[in-house]
Protein backbone atom coordinates (compact mmCIF):
# COMPACT_ATOMS: atom_id res chain seq x y z
CA UNK A 1 0.00 0.00 0.00
CA UNK A 2 2.62 2.48 0.92
CA UNK A 3 5.09 1.54 -1.83
CA UNK A 4 2.03 2.02 -4.42
CA UNK A 5 1.36 5.48 -2.92
CA UNK A 6 4.59 6.23 -2.86
CA UNK A 7 5.45 5.90 -6.80
CA UNK A 8 1.68 7.18 -7.88
CA UNK A 9 3.28 10.38 -5.56
CA UNK A 10 6.65 10.61 -7.80
CA UNK A 11 4.56 10.92 -10.42
CA UNK A 12 2.80 13.41 -9.53
CA UNK A 13 5.58 15.71 -8.51
CA UNK A 14 7.13 14.60 -12.01
CA UNK A 15 3.88 15.87 -13.62
CA UNK A 16 3.85 19.44 -11.21
CA UNK A 17 7.85 19.86 -12.00
CA UNK A 18 7.14 19.07 -15.88
CA UNK A 19 4.12 22.08 -15.80
CA UNK A 20 6.39 24.10 -13.53
CA UNK A 21 9.05 23.89 -16.63
CA UNK A 22 6.67 24.93 -19.33
CA UNK A 23 5.59 28.07 -17.46
CA UNK A 24 9.73 28.41 -17.03
CA UNK A 25 9.69 28.12 -21.02
CA UNK A 26 6.39 30.47 -21.36
CA UNK A 27 7.65 32.90 -19.69
CA UNK A 28 10.96 33.22 -21.85
CA UNK A 29 9.56 32.29 -25.29
CA UNK A 30 5.82 34.26 -25.16
CA UNK A 31 5.52 37.56 -27.48
CA UNK A 32 4.33 39.93 -24.47
CA UNK A 33 3.49 40.63 -21.14
CA UNK A 34 -0.17 39.89 -21.25
CA UNK A 35 0.99 36.14 -22.93
CA UNK A 36 3.63 36.05 -20.03
CA UNK A 37 1.84 36.82 -17.01
CA UNK A 38 -0.81 34.33 -18.30
CA UNK A 39 1.64 31.71 -19.08
CA UNK A 40 3.43 32.56 -15.46
CA UNK A 41 0.04 32.03 -13.58
CA UNK A 42 -2.25 29.00 -15.44
CA UNK A 43 1.10 26.73 -15.70
CA UNK A 44 2.45 27.33 -12.42
CA UNK A 45 -0.56 27.22 -10.15
CA UNK A 46 -1.29 23.85 -11.88
CA UNK A 47 2.30 22.31 -10.90
CA UNK A 48 1.99 23.62 -7.55
CA UNK A 49 -1.59 21.98 -6.98
CA UNK A 50 -0.12 19.01 -8.45
CA UNK A 51 3.18 18.98 -6.35
CA UNK A 52 0.92 19.36 -3.16
CA UNK A 53 -0.73 16.24 -4.45
CA UNK A 54 2.65 14.34 -4.69
CA UNK A 55 3.52 15.11 -1.67
CA UNK A 56 0.75 14.86 -0.01
CA UNK A 57 0.57 10.91 -1.26
CA UNK A 58 4.27 10.55 -0.07
CA UNK A 59 3.74 11.43 3.38
CA UNK A 60 0.56 9.86 4.05
CA UNK A 61 0.60 7.48 7.07
CA UNK A 62 -3.10 6.48 7.96
CA UNK A 63 -6.00 8.78 7.33
CA UNK A 64 -6.11 9.24 11.44
CA UNK A 65 -3.17 11.09 11.38
CA UNK A 66 -4.07 13.82 8.72
CA UNK A 67 -1.08 16.92 9.79
CA UNK A 68 0.83 16.87 6.56
CA UNK A 69 -2.45 15.90 4.00
CA UNK A 70 -4.46 18.42 6.01
CA UNK A 71 -2.13 21.33 5.86
CA UNK A 72 -1.27 20.63 1.89
CA UNK A 73 -5.22 20.90 1.29
CA UNK A 74 -4.87 24.37 2.92
CA UNK A 75 -2.29 25.78 0.58
CA UNK A 76 -4.01 24.09 -2.50
CA UNK A 77 -6.99 26.00 -1.32
CA UNK A 78 -5.17 29.48 -0.99
CA UNK A 79 -3.14 29.20 -3.82
CA UNK A 80 -6.51 28.46 -6.07
CA UNK A 81 -7.23 31.87 -3.90
CA UNK A 82 -4.66 33.91 -4.71
CA UNK A 83 -2.73 33.46 -7.42
CA UNK A 84 -5.13 33.94 -10.38
CA UNK A 85 -6.60 37.17 -8.52
CA UNK A 86 -2.97 39.01 -8.17
CA UNK A 87 -1.95 38.14 -11.65
CA UNK A 88 -4.94 39.81 -12.65
CA UNK A 89 -4.50 42.74 -10.41
CA UNK A 90 -1.28 42.92 -12.10
CA UNK A 91 -2.55 42.47 -15.95
CA UNK A 92 -4.53 45.36 -15.34
CA UNK A 93 -1.69 47.68 -14.24
CA UNK A 94 -0.16 46.74 -17.03
CA UNK A 95 -2.84 47.78 -19.39
CA UNK A 96 -3.44 50.83 -17.42
CA UNK A 97 0.07 52.04 -17.84
CA UNK A 98 -0.56 51.40 -21.78
CA UNK A 99 2.20 48.17 -22.18
CA UNK A 100 1.38 47.65 -25.63
CA UNK A 101 0.18 44.58 -27.26
CA UNK A 102 1.92 41.84 -29.22
CA UNK A 103 1.42 42.90 -33.53
CA UNK A 104 0.14 38.87 -33.59
CA UNK A 105 -3.28 39.93 -30.77
CA UNK A 106 -6.42 39.93 -32.83
CA UNK A 107 -9.30 39.88 -30.10
CA UNK A 108 -8.88 42.56 -27.28
CA UNK A 109 -12.16 42.05 -24.87
CA UNK A 110 -11.42 44.67 -22.48
CA UNK A 111 -11.06 47.46 -25.25
CA UNK A 112 -14.33 46.48 -26.52
CA UNK A 113 -15.96 46.41 -23.21
CA UNK A 114 -14.42 49.77 -22.96
CA UNK A 115 -15.99 51.11 -26.20
CA UNK A 116 -19.43 49.64 -25.41
CA UNK A 117 -19.30 51.46 -21.97
CA UNK A 118 -19.48 47.92 -20.03
CA UNK A 119 -16.16 49.18 -18.04
CA UNK A 120 -14.34 52.33 -17.16
CA UNK A 121 -11.11 52.13 -18.79
CA UNK A 122 -8.02 51.78 -16.09
CA UNK A 123 -6.48 54.89 -16.44
CA UNK A 124 -2.59 55.44 -15.03
CA UNK A 125 -2.81 58.52 -12.39
CA UNK B 1 25.36 14.68 2.82
CA UNK B 2 24.27 14.96 -0.54
CA UNK B 3 20.96 16.87 0.53
CA UNK B 4 23.55 19.71 1.22
CA UNK B 5 25.67 19.99 -1.78
CA UNK B 6 21.97 20.68 -3.87
CA UNK B 7 21.25 23.07 -1.05
CA UNK B 8 24.70 24.83 -1.65
CA UNK B 9 24.46 25.12 -5.44
CA UNK B 10 21.29 26.43 -4.72
CA UNK B 11 22.37 29.14 -2.66
CA UNK B 12 25.53 30.29 -5.19
CA UNK B 13 22.13 30.72 -7.82
CA UNK B 14 20.00 33.00 -5.45
CA UNK B 15 23.35 34.54 -4.02
CA UNK B 16 24.48 35.55 -7.51
CA UNK B 17 20.55 36.96 -8.78
CA UNK B 18 20.60 38.59 -5.54
CA UNK B 19 24.10 40.38 -6.46
CA UNK B 20 22.94 41.24 -10.18
CA UNK B 21 19.64 42.42 -8.56
CA UNK B 22 21.37 44.69 -5.91
CA UNK B 23 24.00 46.28 -8.58
CA UNK B 24 21.06 47.07 -10.77
CA UNK B 25 18.81 48.31 -7.95
CA UNK B 26 21.77 50.80 -7.66
CA UNK B 27 22.96 51.74 -11.40
CA UNK B 28 19.78 51.96 -12.75
CA UNK B 29 18.34 55.48 -13.06
CA UNK B 30 14.77 54.58 -13.28
CA UNK B 31 13.16 54.88 -9.25
CA UNK B 32 10.51 52.18 -9.76
CA UNK B 33 13.02 49.90 -11.44
CA UNK B 34 15.66 50.44 -8.42
CA UNK B 35 12.91 50.12 -5.76
CA UNK B 36 11.41 46.91 -7.25
CA UNK B 37 14.83 45.02 -7.60
CA UNK B 38 15.22 45.88 -3.94
CA UNK B 39 12.38 43.93 -3.10
CA UNK B 40 13.59 40.76 -5.70
CA UNK B 41 17.01 40.77 -3.11
CA UNK B 42 14.54 40.77 -0.40
CA UNK B 43 12.55 38.03 -1.55
CA UNK B 44 15.55 35.90 -2.77
CA UNK B 45 17.28 36.41 0.92
CA UNK B 46 13.89 34.83 2.16
CA UNK B 47 14.55 31.80 0.37
CA UNK B 48 18.19 31.78 1.25
CA UNK B 49 16.86 32.36 5.01
CA UNK B 50 14.94 29.19 4.48
CA UNK B 51 17.76 26.84 3.01
CA UNK B 52 20.03 28.01 6.24
CA UNK B 53 17.34 26.54 8.15
CA UNK B 54 16.10 29.85 9.21
CA UNK B 55 11.65 29.68 8.63
CA UNK B 56 11.24 32.08 11.48
CA UNK B 57 12.81 34.58 10.09
CA UNK B 58 11.79 33.53 6.78
CA UNK B 59 8.76 34.14 7.28
CA UNK B 60 9.62 37.67 8.66
CA UNK B 61 11.66 38.99 5.79
CA UNK B 62 9.16 37.28 3.28
CA UNK B 63 6.30 39.50 4.70
CA UNK B 64 8.15 42.38 5.97
CA UNK B 65 11.01 42.86 3.73
CA UNK B 66 9.24 42.47 0.11
CA UNK B 67 5.60 43.04 0.91
CA UNK B 68 5.64 46.36 3.12
CA UNK B 69 8.51 48.05 2.90
CA UNK B 70 8.23 48.00 -1.42
CA UNK B 71 4.58 49.24 -0.66
CA UNK B 72 6.11 52.66 1.23
CA UNK B 73 8.71 52.92 -1.38
CA UNK B 74 6.22 53.43 -3.60
CA UNK B 75 3.71 55.46 -1.47
CA UNK B 76 6.51 57.74 -1.62
CA UNK B 77 7.08 57.78 -5.16
CA UNK B 78 3.86 58.39 -5.99
CA UNK B 79 3.56 61.42 -3.68
CA UNK B 80 6.39 62.61 -5.08
CA UNK B 81 5.13 61.94 -8.60
CA UNK B 82 2.34 64.46 -8.33
CA UNK B 83 3.98 67.03 -6.19
CA UNK B 84 6.06 66.98 -9.22
CA UNK B 85 3.25 67.29 -12.00
CA UNK C 1 37.07 62.63 -8.92
CA UNK C 2 38.65 62.74 -5.32
CA UNK C 3 35.07 61.76 -4.26
CA UNK C 4 35.38 58.37 -6.37
CA UNK C 5 38.60 57.80 -5.13
CA UNK C 6 37.94 58.03 -1.34
CA UNK C 7 34.70 55.82 -2.04
CA UNK C 8 36.81 53.55 -3.57
CA UNK C 9 39.51 53.84 -0.71
CA UNK C 10 36.53 53.40 1.97
CA UNK C 11 34.97 50.23 0.26
CA UNK C 12 37.91 48.26 -0.30
CA UNK C 13 39.26 48.70 3.50
CA UNK C 14 36.03 47.21 4.18
CA UNK C 15 36.21 44.32 1.47
CA UNK C 16 39.96 43.85 3.30
CA UNK C 17 38.09 43.77 6.48
CA UNK C 18 35.28 41.26 5.18
CA UNK C 19 38.18 39.65 3.38
CA UNK C 20 39.86 38.75 6.53
CA UNK C 21 36.70 37.91 8.04
CA UNK C 22 35.76 35.13 6.15
CA UNK C 23 39.28 33.77 5.54
CA UNK C 24 39.43 33.15 9.27
CA UNK C 25 35.64 31.87 9.51
CA UNK C 26 35.47 28.38 10.32
CA UNK C 27 32.00 26.27 9.70
CA UNK C 28 30.60 25.20 13.47
CA UNK C 29 30.30 21.61 14.25
CA UNK C 30 28.39 21.64 17.28
CA UNK C 31 26.60 24.40 19.28
CA UNK C 32 29.02 25.69 21.94
CA UNK C 33 28.81 28.00 24.73
CA UNK C 34 25.13 29.38 25.52
CA UNK C 35 23.49 28.37 22.79
CA UNK C 36 24.17 25.19 23.79
CA UNK C 37 22.43 25.48 26.86
CA UNK C 38 19.76 26.95 25.26
CA UNK C 39 19.34 24.13 23.21
CA UNK C 40 19.85 21.46 25.78
CA UNK C 41 17.72 23.06 28.27
CA UNK C 42 15.11 24.97 26.62
CA UNK C 43 12.23 22.41 26.09
CA UNK C 44 12.54 21.63 30.10
CA UNK C 45 13.31 25.08 31.20
CA UNK C 46 10.82 26.84 29.29
CA UNK C 47 8.89 23.99 27.78
CA UNK C 48 8.53 25.93 24.26
CA UNK C 49 9.41 24.09 21.25
CA UNK C 50 10.49 26.25 19.13
CA UNK C 51 14.03 27.75 20.42
CA UNK C 52 13.65 30.83 18.72
CA UNK C 53 10.14 31.94 20.43
CA UNK C 54 11.74 30.48 24.07
CA UNK C 55 14.79 32.86 23.09
CA UNK C 56 12.90 36.26 21.64
CA UNK C 57 9.82 35.84 24.91
CA UNK C 58 11.50 34.03 27.70
CA UNK C 59 15.23 33.94 27.78
CA UNK C 60 16.24 37.69 26.10
CA UNK C 61 12.82 39.60 26.13
CA UNK C 62 14.06 42.59 27.80
CA UNK C 63 15.74 42.78 23.95
CA UNK C 64 11.78 42.12 22.64
CA UNK C 65 10.26 44.83 25.42
CA UNK C 66 12.93 47.56 24.19
CA UNK C 67 12.00 46.49 20.32
CA UNK C 68 8.25 46.89 20.40
CA UNK C 69 9.03 49.92 22.53
CA UNK C 70 11.35 51.16 19.40
CA UNK C 71 8.65 49.85 17.05
CA UNK C 72 5.75 52.29 19.05
CA UNK C 73 8.82 54.98 19.02
CA UNK C 74 8.90 55.15 15.23
CA UNK C 75 4.97 55.12 14.61
CA UNK C 76 4.82 57.33 16.87
CA UNK C 77 6.99 59.98 14.96
CA UNK C 78 5.60 58.53 11.76
CA UNK C 79 2.54 60.12 12.44
CA UNK C 80 3.44 63.60 13.97
CA UNK C 81 5.34 63.43 10.94
CA UNK C 82 2.83 62.75 8.26
CA UNK C 83 0.52 64.19 10.09
CA UNK C 84 -2.01 65.82 7.51
CA UNK C 85 -3.64 69.44 7.69
CA UNK C 86 -7.82 69.93 8.32
CA UNK C 87 -8.11 70.70 4.66
CA UNK C 88 -5.83 68.36 3.25
CA UNK C 89 -8.04 65.69 5.96
CA UNK C 90 -11.12 66.23 3.99
CA UNK C 91 -10.08 66.15 0.64
CA UNK C 92 -10.89 63.23 -1.25
CA UNK C 93 -8.79 62.13 -3.94
CA UNK C 94 -10.35 60.25 -7.34
CA UNK C 95 -8.48 56.95 -7.52
CA UNK C 96 -8.70 54.65 -10.53
CA UNK C 97 -11.71 51.83 -10.26
CA UNK C 98 -10.29 49.09 -8.78
CA UNK C 99 -11.53 45.52 -10.91
CA UNK C 100 -15.17 44.25 -9.40
CA UNK C 101 -12.75 40.91 -9.09
CA UNK C 102 -10.28 42.52 -6.34
CA UNK C 103 -13.28 43.77 -4.30
CA UNK C 104 -15.37 40.77 -4.19
CA UNK C 105 -12.21 38.12 -3.92
CA UNK C 106 -10.43 40.61 -1.08
CA UNK C 107 -13.81 40.22 0.91
CA UNK C 108 -13.06 36.59 0.96
CA UNK C 109 -9.43 36.72 1.40
CA UNK C 110 -9.13 39.47 4.27
CA UNK C 111 -10.94 37.29 7.10
CA UNK C 112 -8.70 34.64 5.87
CA UNK C 113 -5.80 36.38 6.20
CA UNK C 114 -6.68 37.97 9.54
CA UNK C 115 -7.24 34.14 10.57
CA UNK C 116 -4.16 33.15 9.54
CA UNK C 117 -2.21 35.49 11.16
CA UNK C 118 -3.42 35.01 14.45
CA UNK C 119 -3.40 31.23 13.98
CA UNK C 120 0.17 32.39 13.58
CA UNK C 121 0.92 34.15 16.99
CA UNK C 122 -0.87 31.48 18.69
CA UNK C 123 1.09 28.84 17.39
CA UNK C 124 4.26 30.77 17.85
CA UNK C 125 5.61 28.36 20.34
CA UNK C 126 5.11 25.43 18.56
CA UNK C 127 5.56 25.88 14.90
CA UNK C 128 8.06 28.40 12.98
CA UNK C 129 6.37 31.66 13.49
CA UNK C 130 5.38 34.60 16.20
CA UNK C 131 4.61 37.53 17.03
CA UNK C 132 6.27 38.84 14.63
CA UNK C 133 5.15 36.94 11.55
CA UNK C 134 1.41 37.24 12.49
CA UNK C 135 1.44 41.00 13.06
CA UNK C 136 3.09 41.47 9.29
CA UNK C 137 0.80 39.04 8.09
CA UNK C 138 -2.32 41.11 9.63
CA UNK C 139 -0.64 44.49 8.43
CA UNK C 140 -0.89 42.43 5.11
CA UNK C 141 -4.23 42.09 5.61
CA UNK C 142 -4.72 45.86 5.97
CA UNK C 143 -2.82 46.47 2.80
CA UNK C 144 -5.24 44.69 0.78
CA UNK C 145 -8.46 46.24 1.90
CA UNK C 146 -6.44 49.20 0.99
CA UNK C 147 -5.67 48.68 -2.20
CA UNK C 148 -9.22 46.81 -2.68
CA UNK C 149 -10.93 49.81 -1.76
CA UNK C 150 -8.89 53.07 -1.50
CA UNK C 151 -10.87 55.26 -0.26
CA UNK C 152 -11.60 53.58 3.21
CA UNK C 153 -10.53 54.96 6.22
CA UNK C 154 -9.35 52.69 9.11
CA UNK C 155 -10.76 54.00 12.55
CA UNK C 156 -7.68 55.70 13.93
CA UNK C 157 -9.46 55.05 17.80
CA UNK C 158 -9.20 50.79 17.29
CA UNK C 159 -5.85 50.77 16.11
CA UNK C 160 -4.51 53.09 19.09
CA UNK C 161 -6.64 50.87 21.58
CA UNK C 162 -5.56 47.92 20.68
CA UNK C 163 -1.73 48.80 20.91
CA UNK C 164 -2.09 50.37 24.13
CA UNK C 165 -3.76 47.86 25.43
CA UNK C 166 -1.76 45.40 24.40
CA UNK C 167 1.58 47.39 25.54
CA UNK C 168 0.19 47.73 29.10
CA UNK C 169 -0.98 43.88 29.34
CA UNK C 170 2.63 42.72 28.74
CA UNK C 171 4.59 45.00 30.93
CA UNK C 172 1.97 43.69 33.66
CA UNK C 173 2.56 40.30 32.42
CA UNK C 174 6.14 40.50 33.00
CA UNK C 175 5.20 42.19 36.56
CA UNK C 176 3.44 38.77 37.73
CA UNK C 177 6.32 36.80 36.84
CA UNK C 178 7.76 39.02 39.47
CA UNK C 179 5.25 38.13 42.00
CA UNK C 180 4.64 34.76 41.02
CA UNK C 181 7.68 33.59 38.84
CA UNK C 182 11.86 34.33 39.58
CA UNK C 183 11.77 38.20 37.71
CA UNK C 184 10.48 40.54 35.70
CA UNK C 185 8.92 38.81 32.32
CA UNK C 186 9.67 35.27 33.62
CA UNK C 187 7.53 32.96 31.56
CA UNK C 188 7.46 30.10 33.77
CA UNK C 189 5.63 30.99 36.61
CA UNK C 190 7.85 29.09 39.13
CA UNK C 191 7.29 26.00 37.05
CA UNK C 192 3.52 25.46 37.29
CA UNK C 193 2.46 26.88 34.10
CA UNK C 194 4.54 24.64 32.00
CA UNK C 195 2.07 22.37 31.26
CA UNK C 196 2.53 19.57 28.57
CA UNK C 197 5.24 19.55 26.13
CA UNK C 198 3.91 20.10 22.58
CA UNK C 199 0.58 21.03 23.39
CA UNK C 200 -0.89 24.78 22.70
CA UNK C 201 -1.62 25.38 26.32
CA UNK C 202 2.06 25.16 27.55
CA UNK C 203 5.48 26.72 28.17
CA UNK C 204 3.68 29.26 30.57
CA UNK C 205 2.80 32.80 29.60
CA UNK C 206 4.52 32.52 25.88
CA UNK C 207 1.71 32.01 24.18
CA UNK C 208 0.25 35.12 25.53
CA UNK C 209 2.86 37.24 25.57
CA UNK C 210 3.63 36.72 22.17
CA UNK C 211 0.08 37.03 21.14
CA UNK C 212 -0.41 40.02 22.65
CA UNK C 213 2.87 41.52 20.75
CA UNK C 214 1.55 40.06 17.66
CA UNK C 215 -1.15 42.37 17.82
CA UNK C 216 0.71 45.28 18.92
CA UNK C 217 2.93 45.17 15.84
CA UNK C 218 -0.03 44.53 13.70
CA UNK C 219 -1.59 47.42 15.11
CA UNK C 220 1.28 49.85 14.30
CA UNK C 221 2.52 48.47 10.95
CA UNK C 222 -1.04 48.84 10.48
CA UNK C 223 -0.63 52.37 11.38
CA UNK C 224 2.40 53.31 9.31
CA UNK C 225 0.84 52.03 6.11
CA UNK C 226 -2.64 54.10 7.00
CA UNK C 227 -0.57 57.64 7.52
CA UNK C 228 1.26 56.45 4.17
CA UNK C 229 -1.60 56.07 2.49
CA UNK C 230 -3.78 58.96 4.21
CA UNK C 231 -0.40 61.29 3.34
CA UNK C 232 -1.56 60.97 -0.46
CA UNK C 233 -4.04 63.60 0.08
CA UNK C 234 -1.41 66.18 0.88
CA UNK C 235 -0.61 68.10 -2.64
CA UNK D 1 34.18 20.11 -1.05
CA UNK D 2 35.30 23.32 1.38
CA UNK D 3 34.04 26.12 -0.75
CA UNK D 4 30.68 24.36 -1.10
CA UNK D 5 29.33 25.16 2.73
CA UNK D 6 26.29 26.57 2.71
CA UNK D 7 27.30 29.03 6.05
CA UNK D 8 30.56 29.94 4.04
CA UNK D 9 28.26 30.69 1.16
CA UNK D 10 25.60 32.40 3.14
CA UNK D 11 28.55 34.81 4.49
CA UNK D 12 30.22 35.40 1.22
CA UNK D 13 27.12 36.70 0.03
CA UNK D 14 26.08 38.97 2.83
CA UNK D 15 29.53 40.42 2.59
CA UNK D 16 29.12 41.28 -0.69
CA UNK D 17 25.74 42.86 0.00
CA UNK D 18 27.19 45.20 2.84
CA UNK D 19 29.78 46.08 0.35
CA UNK D 20 27.64 46.71 -2.52
CA UNK D 21 25.29 48.21 -0.12
CA UNK D 22 27.84 50.89 1.20
CA UNK D 23 28.37 51.72 -2.38
CA UNK D 24 25.27 52.65 -3.36
CA UNK D 25 24.65 54.68 -0.04
CA UNK D 26 28.57 56.74 -0.61
CA UNK D 27 27.96 57.01 -4.55
CA UNK D 28 24.58 58.11 -5.24
CA UNK D 29 22.74 61.65 -4.77
CA UNK D 30 19.29 60.69 -5.17
CA UNK D 31 17.89 60.35 -1.36
CA UNK D 32 15.70 57.39 -2.11
CA UNK D 33 18.02 55.77 -4.23
CA UNK D 34 20.29 55.85 -0.92
CA UNK D 35 17.48 54.25 1.18
CA UNK D 36 17.05 52.03 -0.88
CA UNK D 37 20.52 51.17 -0.80
CA UNK D 38 20.36 50.95 3.11
CA UNK D 39 17.57 48.77 2.68
CA UNK D 40 20.04 46.40 0.31
CA UNK D 41 22.62 47.10 3.35
CA UNK D 42 20.32 45.84 6.28
CA UNK D 43 19.34 42.88 4.01
CA UNK D 44 23.61 41.71 3.68
CA UNK D 45 23.77 42.44 7.93
CA UNK D 46 20.98 39.77 8.14
CA UNK D 47 22.31 37.56 6.19
CA UNK D 48 25.51 37.56 7.33
CA UNK D 49 24.15 36.93 11.12
CA UNK D 50 22.30 34.06 10.07
CA UNK D 51 25.12 32.46 8.59
CA UNK D 52 27.12 32.77 11.24
CA UNK D 53 24.91 30.79 13.43
CA UNK D 54 24.72 28.04 10.79
CA UNK D 55 25.83 24.68 11.32
CA UNK D 56 26.25 21.97 8.97
CA UNK D 57 23.41 19.40 8.30
CA UNK D 58 21.58 20.72 11.10
CA UNK D 59 17.80 21.61 10.89
CA UNK D 60 15.53 24.54 11.97
CA UNK D 61 16.02 25.14 16.12
CA UNK D 62 12.59 23.73 16.56
CA UNK D 63 12.26 20.32 19.28
CA UNK D 64 9.60 17.90 17.32
CA UNK D 65 9.61 14.74 16.54
CA UNK D 66 12.25 15.17 13.93
CA UNK D 67 14.39 15.76 16.93
CA UNK D 68 12.91 13.10 19.27
CA UNK D 69 13.30 10.13 16.92
CA UNK D 70 17.52 10.42 16.92
CA UNK D 71 19.35 7.79 18.11
CA UNK D 72 20.58 9.25 21.28
CA UNK D 73 18.31 12.24 21.91
CA UNK D 74 21.02 14.87 21.92
CA UNK D 75 19.46 17.92 20.62
CA UNK D 76 22.88 19.46 20.39
CA UNK D 77 23.48 17.21 17.49
CA UNK D 78 20.51 18.47 15.49
CA UNK D 79 19.93 21.90 15.46
CA UNK D 80 21.18 25.10 14.50
CA UNK D 81 22.31 28.09 16.77
CA UNK D 82 18.86 29.83 17.60
CA UNK D 83 20.28 33.38 19.37
CA UNK D 84 21.38 35.03 15.84
CA UNK D 85 17.76 33.90 14.51
CA UNK D 86 16.17 35.86 17.38
CA UNK D 87 18.45 38.85 17.09
CA UNK D 88 17.57 38.90 13.30
CA UNK D 89 13.80 38.27 13.70
CA UNK D 90 13.53 41.65 15.93
CA UNK D 91 16.49 43.36 13.32
CA UNK D 92 14.32 43.12 10.59
CA UNK D 93 11.05 44.62 11.94
CA UNK D 94 13.15 47.56 13.35
CA UNK D 95 14.81 48.27 9.80
CA UNK D 96 11.24 47.97 8.66
CA UNK D 97 10.37 51.12 11.00
CA UNK D 98 14.11 52.36 9.92
CA UNK D 99 12.87 52.52 6.89
CA UNK D 100 9.90 53.75 6.86
CA UNK D 101 10.75 56.60 9.53
CA UNK D 102 13.78 57.34 6.66
CA UNK D 103 11.20 57.54 3.61
CA UNK D 104 8.74 60.29 6.13
CA UNK D 105 11.87 62.37 6.36
CA UNK D 106 12.37 62.04 2.14
CA UNK D 107 8.75 62.87 2.00
CA UNK D 108 9.27 66.62 4.13
CA UNK D 109 12.67 67.14 2.72
CA UNK D 110 10.87 66.93 -0.83
CA UNK D 111 8.30 69.15 0.46
CA UNK D 112 10.71 71.42 1.29
CA UNK D 113 12.76 72.11 -1.88
CA UNK D 114 10.77 70.41 -4.25
CA UNK D 115 13.98 68.10 -5.46
CA UNK D 116 15.87 64.92 -3.84
CA UNK D 117 18.81 65.57 -5.19
CA UNK D 118 21.25 65.96 -2.05
CA UNK D 119 23.57 68.48 -3.78
CA UNK D 120 20.15 71.10 -3.71
CA UNK D 121 20.18 70.97 0.42
CA UNK D 122 23.11 72.82 1.23
CA UNK D 123 21.51 75.32 3.77
CA UNK D 124 24.41 74.35 6.16
CA UNK D 125 27.18 74.16 3.91
CA UNK D 126 29.79 76.67 3.91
Amino acid sequence: MKETLEIIGQIFLLMGSFSLLTAAIGLLRMPDVYNRVQTGTKASTLGAILSFIGLALMTYENWVEINWVGRFAVLVVFIILTNPVSSHVLMRAAYAMKIPLSKLTTVDKLREDINNKIVEEPKDE
Amino acid sequence: MNNEIIYSVIAIGIGSIMLIMAVIAILNNKLSVAIIAAGVVSLFASVLFLLMSAPDVAMTEAAIGSGLSTLIFFYVLNKIKRQNA
Amino acid sequence: MLRNFLIALVLASFGFIFYNLYNSYEPQTELTGIAAHYAENGASEVGAANLVTAVVVSYRSFDTLGEITILFLTAAIISFFLKLSKEDEERVIIHRGTSELLKTASQLLIPLMFLFGIYVFINGHLTPGGGFQGGAIIASAVVLAIMANPNMTINHNVIIWVESISGVSVVLIGVLGIVLGGGFLDSTLDGYGLGEFGTIFSAGTIPIIYSLVGLKVGAELSNILNMYQKSQKEV
Amino acid sequence: METLELGKIGLLIGFLLVIVGFWGILQQKNIIKIIVSFTILNTGINLVMVALGYVKGHTAPIIDSSVSQLENHNVLNAIVDPVPQALVLTAIVIGFGVTALLLAYAMKLFKAKKSLEINDFNDLKW
